[in-house]
């Protein structure tokens, strides 16, 4: 009879393969939760620095309605990172511990928030290239293999669609407007460009883990295969613009009926990755230091919600 | 209706000025929900500001818009009261002034919204349901600090020892909001003043907090005497349209 | 000649940003003699800055004034190496700035007054007076603090730790500074390095400090790749200029 | 014999009636010494907190050459506060315990520097009108009768009347240039000039100590004297500038060749004095916290001084 049974390994693949959503309460493999958490509390991680170099030009909106859309957008950052952090603590992970390992360096967040801010077109250009490139990635993952990651991920790409529209539009009315404002967008785009390119992660020859990821169906399309996709989609929106995507040997290919493009800087993607961008220690320094400063917060609020219970249960 | 002007605009300052500081948080909260919840209410005070400087610019009738009436004006033309303007200083020092503000802020919307002036009764009317929730959230977050830690306790006495005394120049009115007080179209600030009194005596004493006595007011912001940090808070909202000045964005 | 116009700007914007960052220390010293000190420095700086404005707006010949190079630039046109806009931090951050800085400076102001352009000359000649102040001033306050109590090691440590990185960028030839060393209007900055690197560890090894090694360097300054600090401080800077632009002060 | 001898008493105020300089180690009342230390430590924190509403403006200066020139006035400041705490010293107080009585409250600075710099045009005001006043009161004071004191206040008005033909000039350029300028400019003389008057402290009837100051010739003129003096010099440099005085009362008198001018708003002068002005608060906690965040630098210098006696010690 054994043999025909199948492990719960086996029954765990075959529902996966079936595309039947995986539970918090369902069985599932070791690597399979650790991946998930690690994933997960990555992105996670990014929604909350993230909120970090667009937060740097709230203060600087050059209108009020512009302003407003980005308080708005840098505030549903805020909500997806607490839909992650949920999703992550389905699997057993605790808030705390997902926090101090971003702290301590261990976890990650993208690399592309350790990039400065420096012009209000970068607020086109983290809308229009950054969420872009984040949706790509992350509208596969709205059918995920894990149900409750899928499930925020539904809620996280719409949002994020319309933050793409916001960023293009920003794009568009520089371009519009004033020789001085269609410089500063061809000068957003060139610093961009490339490190939006990075967002998709190494060569796939170089990224080791994608094979087993794909067949747990928590990531659906190789690293190579997005970057192709996202340049496909962003060149003839740059010439829409009027903007020239900043590589040399970008080349339309009949014969693939996409671009070819130049290779990306692996040298500085692996600097970046190992806390050598612009901005790696400013933003973690941040971070630590906002939770090190709101540490007396929540001891506060904690300490008076105990205050609370114990008249509570002295009352009744 | 047109003597209307200076006040709406006072209150578009007041507004944007709070939206301002709350913004400045955006990433840097103690907890990410509250770092939700202040831009939440940030959010809130930005549409409100940008409400009444549509209208306060439709009443001038000078083909001003709500940005150049937010961008173009110096310190000295503002008329914010001085405690919005005061800098965050740590999370104590954020919610006690919005505390504060948000008692005043309530009050005066519950009076607009059924004041004779009909676009303000609207604005009013849509705003208040905002400012019930953040005078609950900051009445809350009073509680929790006064009745909270040690640290705490000293932390917001501290801040309430710095702030009270901006919160008089509230409901003092200034020229202007006595003349409209005597057309009617601004509300009585005594009752609005008794209300938020009686608001504060409650919380504090939920928070088991002393009500400051005695204490000497500042005033001058309505009159466009400031503190020195609104003059670094323009230059640094401004500064896009100061650079830049008449285009579209 | 002409082509000397970007290297003379951005010797311009550095020594402005970094008479700004002293500036903000004035009045808010730990000691008066320092206050003193740091303005003083700052004085030096500021007037640095001018002569080479006033020189860079000739070499362009299109009729800027030193006031518009330094008011109506934005952030991606300075050109000043990262260095010397990060924000002044405790005392300490402020002095390791300064010393990494000095060394620099120091010994870049000997190659330019004996340098081909007589202009560039001039000015070096003039202010390597005051740079060698400048450098005795910051080595000595690195030694105090190096070799003081252990919280100022502590703290000293930490600064450098946090601005080493930073160090780098002023002995890195951007593509301009190449263009003009091959044409021999700019030193060799191997050169330097090697006086800066001898000079500081002589100082570290006095203060008991360690020099750092294996430090990732950044930067981007030069070719206006700045931090974010940089657009916080130009809309202070800048403000007035950029509100009133034109006129007469 | 004992009848025809002066007391010690009599002989030092004979010196002083004579116009002789009282020197450190002179023999002097102890009611002279303390109010001299009163009145030099108090001018010396004036020129520590006067550099603080100046200080506001130099990064903001819009020109290189004017935030050249504010630099460096502000600067003078810092050195003027030096020669003064010095002058204190040789009567016996200690700096340590001066800058204790200021950041206690015990020790007062001049009571216009607890009224803020809101535009440009206040580094106007504070050189011509601020510095105005202080130069008439503190030019009778380089022939005081303590001679350190004296020698001082020869260096520090020199500098001052420098500064206040630097903020005149400032004025004038605001009132020569667009009309925005000038109304900046009238715009600061209105915030400006009533608090100056008050400079010159409470009326004489009110102002008890002035004729024993007056006997020991550390004050040489009263308020009010010197009140009605600014008066007289200010108002036809306020026409010449094309500015209106923000007094309706202001009127001139042909019989007493001065101006009649209206009564300065003695409840906000005591107000201010009692700690109840715009930045009164604002001041001490800048002065404060620049000390105890300065606490440990001046530690480490003291530290690393003992160190390098003890080794030239042993090397010796």
């Amino acid at each position: 009879m054994e043999t025909l049974e199948l492990t719960q390994e086996e029954q765990f693949q075959a529902r996966i393969d079936a595309d039947v959503r995986i539970e918090p309460k369902d069985w599932m493999p070791d690597a399979y939760r650790k991946t998930l958490i690690r994933q997960i509390s990555q992105h996670a991680h990014s929604e909350l620095v993230g909120m970090l170099p667009e937060g740097n030009w709230i203060t600087r909106a050059p209108s009020l309605k512009r302003k407003s859309i980005l308080l708005a957008k840098v505030q549903d950052e805020a909500g997806h990172g607490l839909y992650l952090y949920s999703a992550a603590e389905t699997l057993g992970a605790s808030r705390d511990q997902m926090l101090a390992d971003l702290h301590s360096g261990k976890a990650k967040y993208s690399s592309i928030f350790n990039y400065p801010t420096l012009s209000w077109a970068d607020m086109g250009c983290v809308g229009w290239l950054v969420d872009g490139a984040a949706i790509l990635n992350q509208v596969p993952l709205c059918r995920t293999s894990y149900g409750p990651y899928a499930r925020a991920m539904v809620r996280v790409c719409k949002e994020e669609s319309f933050h793409q529209r916001q960023g293009f539009e920003i794009m568009q009315t520089l371009c519009e407007g004033s020789p001085e404002q269609k410089a500063m967008a061809q000068e957003g785009l060139n610093r961009w460009w490339w490190p939006t390119l990075m967002m998709f992660g190494p060569k796939d020859s170089e990224s080791p883990n994608t094979a087993q990821s794909m067949n747990w169906r928590i990531k659906r399309f190789t690293n190579d295969e997005l970057r192709q996709k996202f340049v496909d989609m962003m060149v003839p929106q740059a010439e829409f613009l009027g903007l020239t995507v900043p590589d040399p040997n970008l080349k339309w290919n009949e014969a693939k009926q996409g671009y070819d493009f130049g290779d990306v800087d692996w040298e500085e993607f692996w600097n970046v990755v190992k806390g050598n961008g612009m901005c790696n220690k400013e933003r973690l320094q941040a971070r630590v230091q906002a939770h090190e400063e709101g540490a007396w917060v929540r001891e506060a609020a904690l300490a008076h919600a105990e205050k609370r219970k114990q008249r509570e249960a002295v009352a009744a | 209706q047109a003597q209307l002007f200076p006040f709406v605009l006072q209150l578009a300052d007041t507004s944007l000025i709070l939206a301002h500081r709350l913004s400045e948080w955006c990433g840097h909260g103690p907890i990410l929900e509250q770092d939700l919840a202040m831009a939440n209410i940030a959010l809130d005070f930005l549409g409100e500001a940008r409400s009444y400087y549509q209208y306060a610019a439709e009443l001038e009738g000078k083909g001003r818009t709500e940005d150049d009436l937010a961008y173009l004006r110096s310190a000295v033309e503002y008329r914010n009261p001085l405690l919005v303007e005061q800098p965050n200083g740590d999370f104590a020092v954020t919610i006690v002034r919005q505390f504060i503000y948000d008692c005043f802020h309530y009050h005066l919307l519950l009076q607009l919204k059924s004041g004779p002036d009909a676009q303000l009764a609207a604005i009013a009317e849509k705003s208040v349901k905002e400012a019930a929730y953040h005078i609950k959230w900051s009445s809350e977050w009073v509680i929790r600090l006064g009745d909270g830690t040690e640290e705490s306790r000293r932390r917001v006495e501290k801040a309430i020892g710095n702030l009270w005394r901006y919160s008089g120049e509230l409901t003092t009115p200034s020229a202007t909001e006595q003349a409209l007080q005597a057309a009617g179209l601004v509300p009585d600030y005594a009752a609005i003043q008794q209300q938020m009194a009686a608001h504060i005596a409650r919380v504090f004493e939920e928070a088991t907090l002393a009500v400051p006595e005695g204490v000497f007011m500042q005033k001058g912001g309505k009159d466009g005497r400031h503190t020195e940090h609104l003059g670094y808070l323009l230059a640094e909202l401004q500064y896009m349209q100061r650079t830049y000045p008449g285009l579209e964005w």
